[in-house]
């Protein structure tokens, strides 16, 4: 079953699929906030098109109603939210220097190398056309998490999360051709409400340490010595 | 238990208690008689002692302030627990009824039960030497008791009974056989004895120097015929120890039957037994000088070796199991 | 079908109302109503469902089977004994200065969103749904614990917020993968993620990837529950929350956390029991991580400063506990599980309630500064101590019955397993009463008055939780036993 | 009908709890409610285990516990025989009650806090002895631990108090999970935690010593045993005495019954291995029990030292029937059974009585101290009396009751030699001497004991103005002292009383001690020993009359008072006197390395020496099990806290790559 035969539209979907984990590894590696928000709405789009592409393919009307919705919101509303934020907070310029960018994009890459390991099962069971992107979408879940680790930022952070909300829902068009259409709903909404959230939060944290650092959140820590004053036993 | 109820048994018992605790004063005046020989100066006679009870029942008696009533209950206490023990050891026949009453394990009980009394009497009085005394005659006879149990456990391991009387009745029948255990027993005994009735190596019993008395500091107070009371009993536990010693380990002699020619033959063996015993115990008194106090653990652990060798070759070489 | 409706709006109404209307002086008494009519609901939703067995809405929406019935009522009756706790306590906070009215409006109407989502959670049947519920739950706690506006609970709101997240979308793949096998299975595809349907043909569902769905579920949900090592926003979420929102984490969410996990095993195991090689698989790993949670938080018990992390960590402990016990399986167990479940819930929130208030007496939530509490509040003094007596499973309390069971149970199954919870439990009653011990006696310090404080609720969960312990009622144990037969097979009563 | 009485016991003390709660309000329904209550719920008690010793056993279910697992009681023999034990002493304490506890009524204590717990705490007792299933066992022993808890923090001012009863609880709560397991290994056999079905229950040799090791750890922590003792000396001397006299006398033996229970009934087998652990670790506590206790100033830590020494006595009894019985002499092993719980018996007594009559003392004197006591028996005679019966029983003197049980335990020792195991007939008569060593120090304990606090010179105000304890308080302790005597006149009715227990007990044969009728003790044969304790009273008060008679015969002059022999050199003060440590000092210096010593003396005058102006003497000793065992683990359980405490870094990334490697271990796992 090589790529040659596939009718157009599948090498379509897994063109985008590709271009996906691209921007993925887009958002891991930029060091200015502003290009990794960027980077997420072309993520946003990507996403959009391989549904509409998938909804083509494999005709299922309903996913077109998906495309439309991600697209609004994850392509347009949350990167808008995002920026309009960073402009507000005025940390447009600041530059966070990521830890040694060369190793985390060899753990990125390691990490689609085991995702693809994970989801051969997966794959041998699917029918469906779009069967060998599922390792991409589990890649570009667990790169999101990657970010979420590695970069300092809160913002950033938050454009991890949203990334790997990105990979959860393109799985579910990958695998299953998206999930009934109340899910559907529940999933976008509890979206949009975290997104607000995440900004409100953003000015807390601005107002508590006047900085968006994560590390610096630290208060909370237990290796305060207590004194031995009283003796135990097991 | 049957022979308990026939009235000469009883009367015999009555004779030989009496005449154990009348011979008990005469045991300690010859043994002044020999140590005065052997440190070639005058003995006293042998009714010395007689008349030194005598004298004191007859003084005033005179209690210190501080004292509570147990202070004057104490001597008969001691006394009454002492003529017990004497009771049921038998001195001159082995069939005694009143030894079934109490066996050796009851005996060391008795012992116990007077030397309670005689250190709490002690420490009475508020002074020093009261405590002085109650303290170290305590810590050396809790040290002596293991010694002396394990050697009873020698004993009747072999007799199969804790019973004085059973035990020498089956001791005469096996006639004489030399057992290592036995030996290694009286050797433990012996070192017991001088421990517990306060002679030389552990204590001196005629010295009045405060800090190196045991008995006699816990009898310091008394006057009269408290001190008469405690005097005898003193002398009676000597007097107990030598026949026990003499009794077990060489009971040759002991009338089996209660006949008149038989008793008499048993007495005078025993008066032999007895004068040969505390000739050894004289000796021993003079050559040896008394021991600092902190030296007499070793010498009892000394006795509970030996009393361990005896139960240990019992064990291992006589019973053979 | 009236009662269930019932219990899943009023709340949602509430929620709305109190939202709507500016800040009223009401709110609380809005609040209490709420929660009684909600009990209410509930338990007739019980009674109904008792009698008449598992109920499926139309469209198979929700559904309603002894396992979550007793979980609906539990739920809602903690809520209710918390809101009494909280209208005096939120006014005194109110007085003291600590939020203004605004917020005041927020903590109430998140207060009542809080309970609808985790009433919803409880009672669908759709899988999807259970995953927005429980992202909605978090979402209306994570505004209220940084509710003080200090920036310890900012940093833990904001913690909480992104390891939950984290953790949700984790579930929210397992779930998706779990759609995906049963797609592949079922004919009609928007079924697939129905339990109920799910569970009649779960011994046709694809096992590796049934076993990777299920990984996925329990580091998702793993981290909702606090298991060791997804535990680390539990303590600073619930100790930097007001005290009520606190108790009804602690004493709640945990537990529909658990309750998502334990429903996903029940497949997994149907999936896995014939066709993999280790049919247990589901069970060992909940065992693993039950065991590691319990033996790890009982450790963190030694080193607390603050009194709301100690019971935090207890909460961890217990929820490790419960994990062992659903993991290990069999009857016995899952009876202990689930009245372990109830107990902890109706005691942890006992204790929070107490908590509270010796706060408010000393002024601090630091331990080396609370001091003397039976000589200046003996109510308070004594509903601490032997709350805390009760947690650590001593017998007259319910909780030592489901030790006993599940300690017996152990040793039936894997006696060397008893070793680990035997030092486990030790630990861990040491380290939670090193710290209450100079609390609860010595004398009073000076200056230190006692607070108006309301103890029903505290004493009435302890009475609950004394009267389980010694009697149990045999309705109660037939409900769980019917319970059990769902879950692990076969009942104990039978 | 036995179950009839003991239900109304029961329900009594929880009555009395129960009435308790009103107690802080009403202050004299302390006096009139609780106590008469918790006195009527003894002498049920009692009854009932009388009827259940001589009658045959009766069992019943209760409606409470879990549906499938209801309680259900089970009284016989040997239950019977322990709630005698608990009616007497709760009686006892109940008379002694209210007088010792005016003293709390009108200071700041909350009267509440002392009756609950009572009630609960001799409630949680008698169900212990009557449970029949491993759920009710469980529930009723951690309810006394759990209630004996809150009595010893019952004066929670001090930190010492608060850190003795959290240590309390938690060896408590180690106990009490070690019996659980123990009853665990038996339900996993058997089909049920009912003791029928665990009796029936057939288990391999390894897991039957498993269950073994695990009651033997549970019951003897409790109990007190050696290694596991630190708790005993830091619990007793801090609750009120009354409750430490229910403590010391009384829990102690429930835990020595459960041990039977466990070990004699329920667990069929028996192996000489298990009896040679038991008899070595009495043997281990009994000793340092006696030499620990030698060492102490205050009244009531001596005390409970002693409790342990006598705890390791009676488990020494229990090692010796359990050899007998494994090496297959069941005649054997219930005479030691037999001497075991008539020792515990007679602990029970004269341990209530110590216990009642320091707590009068304290009362008195509000000293606890024995350097401070002196001369007491001149103010307090009926009190000084009773101690002094009670020291002659502890001690293991012939009249009394302790000699007739150790009489009893050193014969079935000498019935060792029957066993053809050459290795035991070695270490049998090793343990007895031992014994006899215990025997020996506890009788200079006990002179100490009574020397220093109730004869010589009071040492200080307290002691010179103490005046005589309330009525109720000295008729209890004359009741226990009866009891002492009449327990050690006449044994052999008491023994024969008790020998329908081992029938019980797996059908071990009945003891043949009392063959010879009421008057003699005849443990073997006839022939091999006997002891017949009323002769030997009758003879001592004889020869005690005769010379009584005798000297005082003549004329009867009378007797002066003077002042002691002071060496001449001035009046004598009560400094001059022995001092509790000055007593103890020469067992100090012999058994040196048995015990934590640091002693500073500071001598202040010129350097050269010549002139003292004064001379400081400070003693410390302590317990090595805290340095050996209490203190390692729990530096080691917070080592690991603090290892653990480091997974807390608070930092968010770290929190999430935690997460994230979890994810990727498990799926990298599972694949």
């Amino acid at each position: 079953m090589n790529f040659a035969q596939l009718g157009l539209q599948e090498q379509g979907v897994i063109l985008l699929a590709a271009l996906i984990l691209l921007s993925s590894f887009a958002m891991l590696a930029q060091s200015r906030i502003l290009a990794c928000i960027h980077a997420f709405a072309w993520q946003g789009v990507l996403v959009a098109a391989a549904t509409a592409m998938i909804a083509l393919v494999a005709n299922q009307p309903h996913l077109y109603l998906s495309a439309i919705l991600t697209f609004s919101l994850k392509a347009l509303l949350i990167p808008w939210v995002l920026h309009r934020i960073v402009i507000k907070l005025e940390i447009a310029h600041e530059v966070e220097t990521v830890v040694n960018p060369a190793l985390v994009i060899l753990a990125a890459a390691a990490l689609v190398a085991f995702s693809y390991y994970i989801a051969m099962p997966v794959e041998k069971l699917s029918t469906l056309a779009t069967r060998n992107t599922i390792a991409i979408s589990l890649a570009v879940v667990l790169i999101g998490m990657l970010i979420m680790v590695t970069r300092r930022q809160a913002i950033t952070q938050v454009v991890g999360f949203m990334s790997i909300e990105n990979g959860l829902f393109y799985t579910a068009v990958v695998a299953t051709h998206g999930m009934p259409m109340v899910v559907e709903l529940g999933v976008a909404f509890d979206l949009l409400v975290a997104t607000v959230i995440f900004g409100v939060f953003f000015f807390q944290i601005r107002a508590s340490i006047d900085s968006l650092d994560v590390d610096r959140l630290s208060r909370l820590v237990e290796t305060s010595e207590i004194d031995e004053m009283t003796v135990e036993e097991e | 238990m049957a022979d308990l109820l026939n009235l000469q048994g009883w009367l015999l018992v009555l004779l030989q208690t009496v005449l154990f605790v009348l011979m008990a004063p005469l045991l300690t005046g010859w043994l002044r008689l020999l140590k005065a020989w052997l440190q070639n100066r005058s003995a006293p006679s042998l009714s010395q002692p007689y008349r030194n009870l005598l004298k004191l029942m007859k003084k005033e008696v005179l209690v210190a302030q501080t004292t509570t009533p147990l202070f004057r209950i104490a001597p008969y206490v001691v006394f009454a627990t002492t003529v017990l023990t004497a009771a049921i050891i038998p001195l001159l026949t082995v069939h005694l009824p009143t030894a079934a009453i109490a066996d050796v394990i009851v005996l060391v009980g008795f012992l116990a039960l007077g030397r309670f009394f005689l250190a709490l009497a002690s420490m009475d009085a508020g002074t020093a030497f009261g405590g002085m005394g109650s303290s170290r005659e305590m810590t050396i006879a809790s040290l002596a008791e293991p010694a002396m149990l394990m050697a009873i456990f020698t004993i009747t391991m072999t007799a199969q009974s804790t019973n004085i009387s059973q035990a020498i009745d089956f001791l005469l029948g096996q006639g004489l056989v030399l057992r290592p255990s036995f030996m290694f027993a009286l050797l433990a005994l012996m070192l017991v004895a001088v421990a517990e009735t306060g002679r030389v190596p552990v204590d001196n019993p005629t010295t009045h120097l405060e800090l190196t008395m045991v008995h006699e500091a816990m009898i310091l107070e008394y006057s009269g015929r408290h001190l008469a009371l405690m005097e005898w009993a003193a002398q009676l536990k000597l007097m107990v120890y030598g026949v026990l010693i003499s009794n077990i380990f060489f009971p040759w002699g002991l009338a089996l039957d209660n006949t008149p020619h038989n008793l008499l033959l048993s007495f005078i063996s025993l008066i032999g037994k007895l004068m040969v015993l505390s000739v050894v115990l004289a000796l021993a008194e003079t050559v040896l000088a008394k021991m600092r106090l902190f030296r007499v653990p070793n010498y009892l652990n000394l006795a509970f070796l030996f009393a361990l060798l005896g139960m240990l070759s019992h064990v291992i070489l006589e019973a053979g199991a | 079908m009236t009662a269930l409706y019932a219990t899943m709006l009023i709340p949602l109404f509430t929620t709305l109302l109190l939202a709507a209307i500016p800040h009223c002086r009401a709110a609380g008494w809005i609040n209490i109503l709420a929660t009684v009519a909600t009990t209410v609901a509930s338990v007739l939703l019980a009674i109904k469902v008792f009698h008449t067995g598992p109920l499926l809405s139309d469209g198979k929406f929700f559904y309603v089977d002894a396992f979550n019935v007793y979980l609906l009522v539990l739920t809602a009756f903690v809520a209710t004994t918390t809101a009494i706790f909280s209208r005096p306590y939120m006014s005194y906070e109110l007085r003291q200065g600590r939020v203004n009215n605004r917020r005041m409006r927020l903590y109430h109407a998140m207060y009542q969103g809080f309970v609808f989502t985790m009433l919803l959670a409880l009672a669908t049947n759709n899988l999807g749904i259970l995953w927005v519920a429980l992202e909605g739950a978090t979402l209306a706690t994570v505004l209220l614990v940084s509710l003080y506006r200090t920036p310890e609970s900012v940093e833990a709101a904001w913690k909480y917020f992104i390891l939950c997240g984290v953790g949700i979308a984790q579930a929210l793949f397992g779930t998706v993968l779990l759609y995906f096998t049963a797609a592949s299975v079922l004919s009609s595809a928007d079924e697939g993620l129905l339990w109920t349907s799910l569970y009649v043909i779960s011994n046709q569902l694809d096992p590796t990837v049934m076993s990777i769905a299920f990984v996925f579920i329990i580091v998702g949900y793993g981290t909702k529950i606090g298991l060791v090592p997804l535990h680390a926003w539990l303590p600073d979420a619930h100790s930097e929350g007001p005290t009520p929102m606190s108790a009804v984490l602690s004493g709640l969410l945990l537990n529909v956390a658990l309750y998502a996990v334990v429903r996903t095993k029940m497949l997994v195991d149907g999936a896995l029991q014939n066709a993999s090689s280790t049919p247990q698989l589901a069970g060992y790993l909940m065992m693993a991580f039950g065991l590691l949670s319990f033996l790890v938080a009982g450790l963190f018990l030694h080193r607390q400063r603050d009194i709301k992390r100690l019971f935090s960590y207890s909460s961890i402990e217990h929820m490790g506990l419960m994990t062992f016990a659903f993991g290990l399986g069999g009857p016995l167990a899952t009876f202990a599980a689930l009245l372990h479940m109830t107990l902890h819930s109706l005691v942890k929130s006992a204790i929070f309630v107490t908590v509270g208030h010796a706060s408010h007496i000393a002024g601090t939530q630091l331990i080396d500064k609370i001091r003397g509490l039976i000589r200046t509040q003996p109510g308070v003094g004594w509903g601490l101590l032997l709350g805390t007596a009760a947690i650590a499973g001593f017998p007259p309390f319910g909780l030592f019955v489901s030790e006993f069971l599940l300690l017996i149970a152990t040793m039936q199954k894997m006696p060397w397993l008893t070793l680990a919870l035997l030092s486990g439990l030790v630990i861990a009653f040491a380290g939670l009463f090193r710290t209450i011990h100079p609390m609860v006696y010595g004398s009073q310090p000076e200056g230190q008055l006692p607070v108006k404080a309301n103890m029903l609720p505290v004493y009435l969960h302890l009475l609950l939780a004394l009267w389980l312990g010694l009697a149990m009622p045999t309705v109660l144990a037939q409900w769980f036993d019917q319970a059990t037969q769902l879950i692990a097979g076969q009942g104990v009563l039978g | 009908m036995t179950i009839q009485w003991i239900a109304c016991a029961v329900l009594l003390s929880l009555l009395s709890g129960g009435v308790g709660l009103g107690a802080s309000y009403y202050r004299a329904l302390l006096r009139w409610a609780c106590f008469p209550l918790l006195g009527l719920s003894g002498l049920a008690t009692v009854i009932a285990g009388f009827l259940a010793l001589l009658g045959d056993p009766v069992s019943t279910q209760l409606p409470l516990g879990l549906p499938w697992l209801s309680w259900s009681i089970y009284v016989d023999a040997l239950a019977g025989f322990f709630l005698i034990l608990i009616g007497v002493v709760v009686f006892a304490v109940a008379v002694f009650g209210p007088g010792y506890t005016r003293e709390f009524q009108h200071g700041r204590h909350s009267l509440a806090a002392l009756c609950v717990p009572t009630g609960l705490f001799v409630a949680g007792m008698q169900l212990v002895v009557i449970a029949n299933d491993a759920f009710m066992f469980m529930i009723a022993w951690e309810l006394m631990s759990l209630s004996s808890y809150f009595l010893v923090a019952y004066q929670h001012e001090q930190a010492a108090n608060r850190r003795a009863a959290f240590l309390y609880l938690l060896m408590a709560h180690i106990g009490g999970i070690a019996i659980l397991l123990s009853y665990g290994v038996l339900a996993a056999f058997s089909d049920g935690f009912s003791f029928e079905l665990l009796r029936a229950a057939e288990l391999p040799t390894l897991w039957a010593s498993i269950a073994f090791a695990l009651a033997f750890f549970g019951f003897g922590m409790k109990a007190g045993l050696v290694p596991l003792h630190a708790w005993l000396p830091e619990a007793h001397p801090v609750a009120p005495s009354h409750i430490s006299a229910l403590m010391s006398g009384v829990m102690l033996k429930v835990a020595v019954y459960g041990f039977i229970r466990v070990v004699f009934d329920l667990i069929g087998q028996m192996q000489v291995d298990w009896g040679v652990i038991v008899l070595l670790t009495g043997s281990a506590s009994a000793l340092l029990g006696v030499l620990y206790a030698m060492q102490q100033t205050d009244i009531k830590r001596l005390l409970a030292y002693s409790s342990i020494e006598n705890i390791g006595v009676i488990f020494m009894a229990l090692g010796f029937a359990m050899i007998f019985l494994a090496a297959g002499y069941p005649k054997l092993g219930t005479l030691g059974l037999i001497a075991a719980l008539y020792h515990a018996l007679n602990h029970a007594l004269f341990k209530g009585l110590l216990f009642l009559s320091a707590g009068a003392i304290i009362q008195q004197t509000h000293q606890q101290s024995l350097e401070h006591m002196g001369g007491l028996l001149k103010r307090l005679p009926y009190t000084g009396t009773f101690f002094l019966i009670g020291c002659l029983s502890i001690a293991t003197l012939p009249p009394f009751n302790g000699f007739a049980s150790e009489w009893l335990i050193l014969q079935t020792a000498l019935q060792g030699v029957v066993l053809e195991n050459g290795l035991l007939r070695i270490v049998i008569p090793v343990t007895a001497a031992v014994l006899a060593l215990t025997t020996a120090l506890a009788a200079m304990l006990f002179v100490r004991l009574y020397g220093i606090s109730f004869l010589g010179q009071p040492r200080t105000r307290q002691a010179r103005q103490a005046h005589l304890p309330s009525f109720g308080m000295r008729s209890a302790q004359g009741m226990l002292a009866a009891l002492c005597i009449l327990l050690g006149i006449l044994p052999a009715v008491a023994i024969k009383i008790m020998g329908a227990i081992p029938q019980t007990l797996r059908g071990l044969p009945a003891p043949e001690i009392t063959g010879q009728g009421w008057l003699w003790l005849t443990p073997a044969s006839a022939a091999s020993a006997s002891y017949s304790a009323p002769l030997v009273l009758l003879g001592l008060a004889l020869v005690w009359w005769l010379s009584y008679f005798l000297l005082h015969g003549r004329k009867h002059q009378q007797v002066q008072r003077v002042p002691a022999w002071d060496c001449g050199f001035g009046p004598l003060s009560a400094r001059m006197q022995y001092t509790a440590t000055a007593f103890a000092m020469p067992i100090r210096r012999i058994f040196k390395p048995v015990w934590l010593i640091d002693e500073k003396i500071e001598r202040s005058g010129d350097e050269q020496g010549f002139h003292t102006s004064g001379l400081r003497h400070q003693l410390q000793v302590s317990d090595r099990s805290w340095k050996w065992l209490y203190l390692p683990i729990g530096r080691w359980v917070l080592r690991s806290a603090r290892l653990v405490s480091r997974l807390q870094s608070g930092n968010v990334r770290t929190y999430l790559s935690y997460s994230f490697f979890t994810l990727l271990f498990l799926l990298w796992l599972i694949s």
